[in-house]
């Protein structure tokens, strides 16, 4: 019933939008129509879309590479012991916590109501900070080195560029904070927090396969 | 070397800025060493810095005649004058040359790699003959007690102040961006680069 | 209206201007009002902080020649050197590096870049945009990029320019083979300009997909756009393959990571598959944006539109999936299963067939059109010759028995040439000499033109035909001087003679292009009676492009009868505010006020590019370089004061 | 003019000591799988020279038979009107007639590639190749090790037994290529590869390096003599006896030289005290026909040379240069060069 609901919302959306255009002689006049749009109506929402593009081609690969690295060994992890489970699966649980924030602010955003945006974001903030603070502790306890052999070079490669959009995600959402506490925000504003809760989606969802690859494929047969 | 490549470097430089000139000393590649005259390597006086019984251990009677006129005479300035011409210290080709010769000649056959086993670690801090690398070159020519073969004559003086410089950056004292990384085999530790560096002492008695 | 903050509403009443839309047709006023909202700010500090898509394309068109100069330089360089046996007027180590950077010039710092600095001239006013889409992040992919050139070629400069090869292979480029800082300054040149190329495809799609004129569906678009749409999507699925593998080189070689190392769980051909995942696609981002200058300067040029657009729409995107598929050909020399082999000489048959599409309905048109056999023409024809005789070379080298005999030969030589210069840079040139009076407002001199290609034809084939017979007699790629008496001798002098015609016909199109500067006959907006958007427009363009948004009926708007509404009314003059349209139908859907030129994205290039100088020296440079960064970004995102308030004037909720 | 060409080829070659090798066409193909490689590559260039020339005829006759006109002509844009069947109908033709034309070679191409992997492989002659930074040592295989003897830099090879190389590499990325035999084939450090040869004519055939792997990729060639079966038992028993002990004293003198030199820090000749495997093995030095894998002929004058100073004539190369008095020198030469 969701799926409809939306199309429903999109085409009464778009109805508005065509009945602000006039036309009378040689012009189409479009000074009626909205100065900002959410979700793929959204020029910001393109380059989120493409970035995320490009970063999970990137998580793609890295994958890749550890079973390729892994076909290519006789014992895996080479020579260690696979990372312990602790970290790794509370930090997954404090990720899939975070969507509730993440869901609520976007909502807030969407409905452009600035003071649940602001309570929204600095939730997320803490759940961004209190996740990379996790991810510090499971970096300790992944029981190899990067330039201990090839294992340790991919495992702290793929935890690596998980936290590297982490931590960017965390600073983007810091900045957004502070801009929406401090200023008084104008429309794309609004927007612009609706990606970035877009992009912790993205986070969120890149970092299951990650966890599973990292914490358990060294466990399988 | 040739017209050409003048031609080509006034060009480039005119394009690049006029960054720091370490870059150029790393990057040599000493492809033209003058090769040391067989005879020459007598002449080299290289005096240890603590005085030495001659090397015992020479297998060979060639180069035993060879060490022994080497290790009495005192340290003269032919040796700096040969290590001196070019700091191997600061070209990434020649401590990386020196790593291999360093497999190639078996020295881990004894140091292992470089922390010691037969032979003494090359790694730490500790070092009875000296550090720098005139001396180090002369402990390789020369040979030292307890089984510190003489390479005179079997290693030219090329290939030992590359070998010297290797063996520095084993203990850190070669510049970071000079040092060699990791070799393709396994690993044995950090790779030379990523190691502090140890403010070499004197060890005890020889 | 009711949340403007009170100093703001006493600013509008003072100047009500500043909410005023545009009239059609546009008033005097307009134009002057445009004009001053679009136009760079003056000054060093303006010239730095410049965010016009015509500056920064222009900047980035000039750039990338440079930088095709510069690997010319190289490739006559290496010429010289090869044209005797046993010369030794150039050592092993200077040729390594000046055949490396001859590779990873016109690769890295040319081809890919030059095609999307002309997208970023072309595209907005193909599609009746007023700007590009994220207009400072272009120009933070501008810096981005020629600071990574001009990295390279300082390390070059320095006697640290890589000498591994454009592709360097491990473990020759790894750790143990390659001591020093040559191959770290390749690598680290790799994330310069990948990430500028990622960021100007997210810009190029963007801008396609949403600031299309009101009316231009997507099967109105104009082939060159689709080009470059396609093109876009193939680098950011394409590039991530190489940012990885050379990362994961950077660390081998700086932090001890064991990637490439075959003695510790490593794999050396890991390397090789990483990069020809790229590497493949990479040269098809080179060849499909010149299938779209083909596309714009054919139907210009025989008078009527190209024949069977939805075939050749449809055969780029079948050439930008098939080029993911065959990425072992390079590999076939390696000892991977046979059966995996013939999968991929089967693929690489198969992505003949879109080209040939495309070649067909070419022929067809001008089989069907009134020919105006001008200069850009000439290139066209030049292509059809040269890129067929280096596809059908590139079919044999795609069969496996053959690949093993020519393979890393000079066969390969000549086959890389004859498509990347046949495919690529003949309709580039024809590309320059069709738009150079979009950008300057003057034609270029027809007989200097004809000049330019003659010798250019005449020299390719001379420099490059030899090399055929070379490759099959058994001469290896990258040999810095080989023996004589081997049959090698003639061919290679030969090509060296082809290599000086080429580089006269290059001193040509300077002259050209310099006396065209002031001297070339003035263009009024459309000398070449062409039918696209851009052409609707004056010559050089105006600051906005457009006076007025046009509304779009048809393929080819200025050949079609062009019925009511023509223009769009009701857009702001006073500030920069663009309409945003629907992805399908290119129907009007918002407004949106676009940034004012800002200093933040050179500031930010340039800390990002101590960042990655500093992190090939110290790792510890990617922590202390990122806070810079991070400041600079931050500043960069900010809104200026003001300019919030003069937003919330425009503002309107949907 | 190709003929002539090798023709001009051949006649050089013979005045040169230095390259005594015919040119590595790969059309003058000396065994079955060049010969297999041969003919596809024959039928594919048939083909493909018919297809550009008729894309060019259609090119040229269209440009040709096109009516000429300005850029004030009006545009013809009847074709978004409506369909044009003529063209169509053509291009389709063509993109079928290229689509068929491309399946025929990938059936040829994979009916080689079977051919290729059918070679009979009865009584082969078994070597392990490994490739080092710019040169290549060969170890002959045998049932019985005592039989085994390795080489360096030139292979012997008997005329029609087939010959199955085992491919290593000790250092970088290097690639076998002798194009008078078959194709090419890579070695990659950590990974071994096989290539088969049979060679059904005699003569020497030169391969060479064909994956860049550093300074001196030009000058690192290979040599395979393809003999009849006697010449190779011949050639097989002289490399298998121990080094030739010096007889006179100047021989004798150059062995203590070479002895007590930085030679033996690299080089290995059998029944000596010299056993190092990092430089090519100097046992039988004196029987091959080239210096340094193909960059110098291997005469008094070369060989002196090279020992001096090898830097001035392959630069990069991992040998140190020595300068001998000359007495010394020239008894050194004179040792090695009497290592048959």
């Amino acid at each position: 019933m969701t799926l409809l609901k939306s199309q429903h919302e999109a085409m009464r959306q778009r109805e508005r939008a065509q009945q602000w255009v006039r036309h009378d002689s040689a012009a189409l006049d479009v000074a009626d129509l909205p100065s900002f749009a959410f979700s793929h109506r959204s020029v910001m929402w393109w380059a989120t879309a493409g970035m995320m593009a490009i970063e999970g081609v990137v998580f793609a690969l890295a994958v890749m590479t550890y079973f390729y690295l892994r076909s290519h060994s006789a014992a895996w992890p080479m020579g260690g012991r696979p990372p312990d489970l602790r970290w790794g699966t509370l930090n997954t649980l404090i990720l899939l916590a975070s969507l509730l924030p993440n869901q609520w602010t976007k909502r807030a955003a969407e409905q452009l109501d600035l003071g649940k945006v602001r309570i929204g974001l600095l939730l997320c903030l803490a759940f961004g900070i209190a996740f990379i603070i996790v991810r510090g502790f499971e970096f300790t306890a992944l029981n190899c080195r990067w330039d201990d052999n090839a294992y340790g070079s991919i495992v702290w490669t793929l935890l690596g560029l998980h936290t590297l959009h982490l931590v960017t995600d965390v600073l983007d959402t810091g900045v957004l904070s502070a801009l929406m506490l401090t200023e008084l925000p104008d429309g794309r504003r609004f927007v612009d927090i609706s990606e970035n809760a877009l992009y912790w989606y993205f986070v969120v969802l890149t970092w299951l396969p990650l966890y599973a690859v990292v914490y358990w494929a060294p466990r399988s047969v | 070397m040739s017209r050409l490549r003048v031609v080509v470097g006034t060009l480039s430089i005119a394009l690049g800025a006029a960054a720091s000139m370490s870059g150029c000393e790393r990057e040599q590649r000493r492809f033209d060493a003058p090769p040391v005259s067989r005879d020459g390597l007598a002449s080299v006086q290289l005096g240890p810095t603590r005085a030495g019984p001659p090397a015992s251990g020479a297998s060979d009677p060639a180069s035993a005649a060879a060490s022994s006129t080497v290790a009495d005479a005192g340290p003269s300035a032919s040796a700096s004058a040969v290590l001196g011409a070019r700091n191997h210290d600061r070209n990434a080709f020649d401590v990386a040359q020196g790593k291999r010769l360093y497999r190639w000649f078996n020295c881990n056959g004894c140091h292992a790699a470089g922390g010691g086993s037969i032979g003494p670690a090359l790694m730490d801090d500790q070092w009875r003959y000296g550090h720098e690398p005139p001396q180090i070159v002369a402990t390789i020519l020369q040979g030292r007690p307890n089984g510190m073969p003489s390479f005179a004559g079997r290693i030219s003086t090329e290939q030992a102040a590359q070998l010297a410089a290797y063996v520095r950056s084993m203990s850190g004292q070669v510049r970071e961006d000079v040092a060699p990384s990791r070799s393709d085999g396994l690993s044995t530790g950090a790779p030379e680069l990523r190691r502090d560096r140890e403010t070499p002492k004197l060890a005890g008695t020889p | 209206m009711s949340r403007l903050s009170e100093p703001a509403q006493a600013a509008l009443r003072r100047d009500p201007e500043l909410t005023r839309r545009n009239a059609v047709p546009p008033s005097a006023a307009d134009r002057a009002a445009l004009e001053a909202t679009w136009r760079d700010p003056p000054g060093l500090v303006g010239w730095l902080s410049a965010v016009n898509h015509k500056a920064i394309g222009l900047r980035f068109i000039v750039t990338a020649f440079g930088f095709f100069a510069a690997g010319g330089l190289l490739a006559a360089l290496m010429r010289v050197q090869l044209a005797r046996p046993n010369s030794t007027l150039i050592g092993p180590d200077l040729y390594n590096q000046v055949f490396t950077m001859h590779g990873t010039t016109m690769m890295f710092l040319f081809a890919v870049p030059v095609m999307q600095a002309m997208a970023t001239y072309l595209v907005p006013l193909m599609l009746g945009a007023r700007s590009i889409a994220f207009p400072r992040m272009n120009a933070f992919a501008y810096w981005i990029y020629l600071f990574g050139g001009l990295m390279l070629y300082g390390a070059f400069a320095l006697n640290i320019g890589p000498d591994a090869g454009w592709f360097a292979y491990v473990p020759l480029a790894g750790p143990d083979y390659s001591p020093g800082k040559r191959v770290d300054f390749w690598a680290q040149m790799i994330t310069f300009t990948e990430l500028s190329g990622l960021l100007s495809a997210i810009i190029l799609v963007t801008t396609i997909f949403k600031l299309r004129a009101v009316g231009m569906s997507l099967n109105r678009l104009p082939l060159f756009a689709w080009a470059m749409l396609v093109t876009s999507f193939m680098v950011m699925f394409a590039m991530p393959a190489v940012m990885l593998a050379s990362t994961a080189l950077i660390m081998d070689r700086l932090i001890g990571t064991h990637f490439y190392n075959p003695g510790d769980g490593g794999d050396a051909l890991l390397w090789q598959h990483l990069f020809w995942f790229f590497g493949h696609p990479e040269v098809y981002f080179i060849f499909i944006p010149g299938l779209g200058f083909m596309s714009a300067i054919i139907a210009t040029f025989a008078r009527r539109p190209i024949f069977g657009y939805s075939a050749m729409v449809l055969a780029l995107i079948a050439t930008a999936f098939l080029s993911f598929g065959l990425w072992v050909h390079h590999m076939f020399a390696t000892n991977l299963p046979e059966l995996g082999k013939g999968f991929f000489t089967a693929m690489s048959l198969m992505i003949a067939i879109p080209s040939a599409v495309q070649i067909f309905c070419w022929i067809a048109t001008l089989w069907t059109g009134r020919l105006n056999l001008k200069t850009p023409l000439l290139f066209a024809l030049g292509f059809f010759a040269i890129l067929v005789l280096g596809g059908l070379t590139g079919v044999m080298l795609g069969m496996v028995p053959l690949d093993l005999q020519v393979h890393d030969s000079y066969f390969v030589v000549a086959h890389l040439h004859y498509v990347l210069i046949g495919g690529a840079v003949f309709p580039l040139l024809g590309a320059v000499y069709y738009w150079f009076p979009k950008f300057s407002g003057r034609l270029m001199s027809e007989r200097l033109g004809r000049w330019n290609f003659w010798l250019l034809f005449v020299g390719f084939n001379v420099a490059f035909f030899p090399m055929h017979l070379l490759g099959m007699r058994g001469m290896p790629r990258r040999v810095y001087t080989y023996p004589s008496g081997l049959g090698w001798d003639t061919p290679n002098l030969i090509a060296t003679i082809g290599a000086v015609t080429i580089a006269l016909s290059m001193l040509v199109l300077l002259f050209n292009l310099a006396r065209s500067l002031r001297h070339g006959t003035p263009a009024g907006a459309n000398p070449w009676g062409a039918g696209t958007l851009e052409w609707a427009t004056a010559s050089p363009p105006p600051a906005a492009n457009f006076d007025a948004l046009p509304v779009v009926h048809g393929r080819e708007p200025l050949w079609q009868p062009w019925p009511q509404p023509t223009q769009v009314r009701g857009l702001a003059v006073r500030q920069r505010e663009v309409l945003v349209t629907t992805v399908l139908d290119a129907q009007p859907d918002h407004r949106l006020v676009f940034p004012e030129p800002s200093i933040w994205p050179f500031v930010s290039a340039l800390a990002t590019t101590v960042l990655f100088i500093g992190s090939i020296f110290t790792p510890w440079a990617v922590v202390w370089g990122a806070i810079p960064v991070g400041i600079a970004l931050s500043l960069w995102f900010w809104p200026k004061p003001g300019e919030t308030e003069r937003e919330l004037m425009l503002e309107k909720s949907p | 003019m190709k003929r002539r060409c090798r023709a001009l080829a051949i006649a050089l070659a013979a005045a040169l000591p230095l390259a005594a090798f015919a040119a590595p066409d790969m059309t003058d193909a000396a065994g079955p799988q060049a010969a297999h490689i041969l003919q596809l590559w024959r039928v594919t260039v048939l083909v493909c020279s018919a297809v550009f020339a008729a894309v060019l005829v259609a090119l040229l006759w269209a440009v040709w038979r096109a009516p000429r006109g300005g850029a004030d002509a009006p545009a013809d844009v009847s074709g978004l009107m409506h369909g044009e069947p003529g063209p169509r109908r053509s291009v389709v033709l063509a993109v079928g007639v290229s689509s068929v034309l491309l399946l025929s070679l990938l059936l040829a191409s994979v009916t080689t590639d079977r051919a290729l992997a059918h070679l009979v492989l009865r009584d082969a002659i078994h070597i392990e190749l490994t490739a080092h930074q710019w040169w290549w040592s060969a170890r002959y295989d045998d049932p019985q090790p005592s039989r085994m003897f390795t080489t360096a830099n030139e292979l012997h090879i008997p005329v029609g037994r087939p010959v199955i190389l085992t491919l290593n590499a000790s250092d970088v990325i290097h690639s076998l290529w002798v194009p008078q035999l078959a194709g090419k084939k890579d070695l990659i450090p950590g990974r071994s590869a096989t290539l088969t040869w049979r060679a059904d004519r005699a003569g020497t055939y030169r391969g060479q390096c064909a994956e860049f792997c550093g300074a001196q990729h030009a000058w690192m060639a290979l040599s395979v003599s393809a003999d009849p079966p006697d010449q190779y038992e011949a050639w097989a028993a002289q490399q298998r006896a121990a080094a030739a002990t010096p007889s006179e004293s100047r021989t004798l003198r150059g062995q203590q030289v070479f002895l007590g030199a930085s030679c033996v820090m690299c080089h290995n000749v059998s029944g000596t005290d010299a056993g190092a495997q990092h430089g090519p093995d100097l046992s039988h030095v004196g029987s091959r026909r080239t210096l340094a894998a193909g960059a110098l002929p291997n005469d008094d004058a070369h060989l002196a040379a090279w020992i001096t100073n090898p830097q001035a004539h392959k630069p990069g190369v991992n040998m140190p240069g020595t300068a001998f008095a000359p007495d010394d020198l020239q008894a050194l030469v004179a040792y090695l060069r009497s290592l048959r």
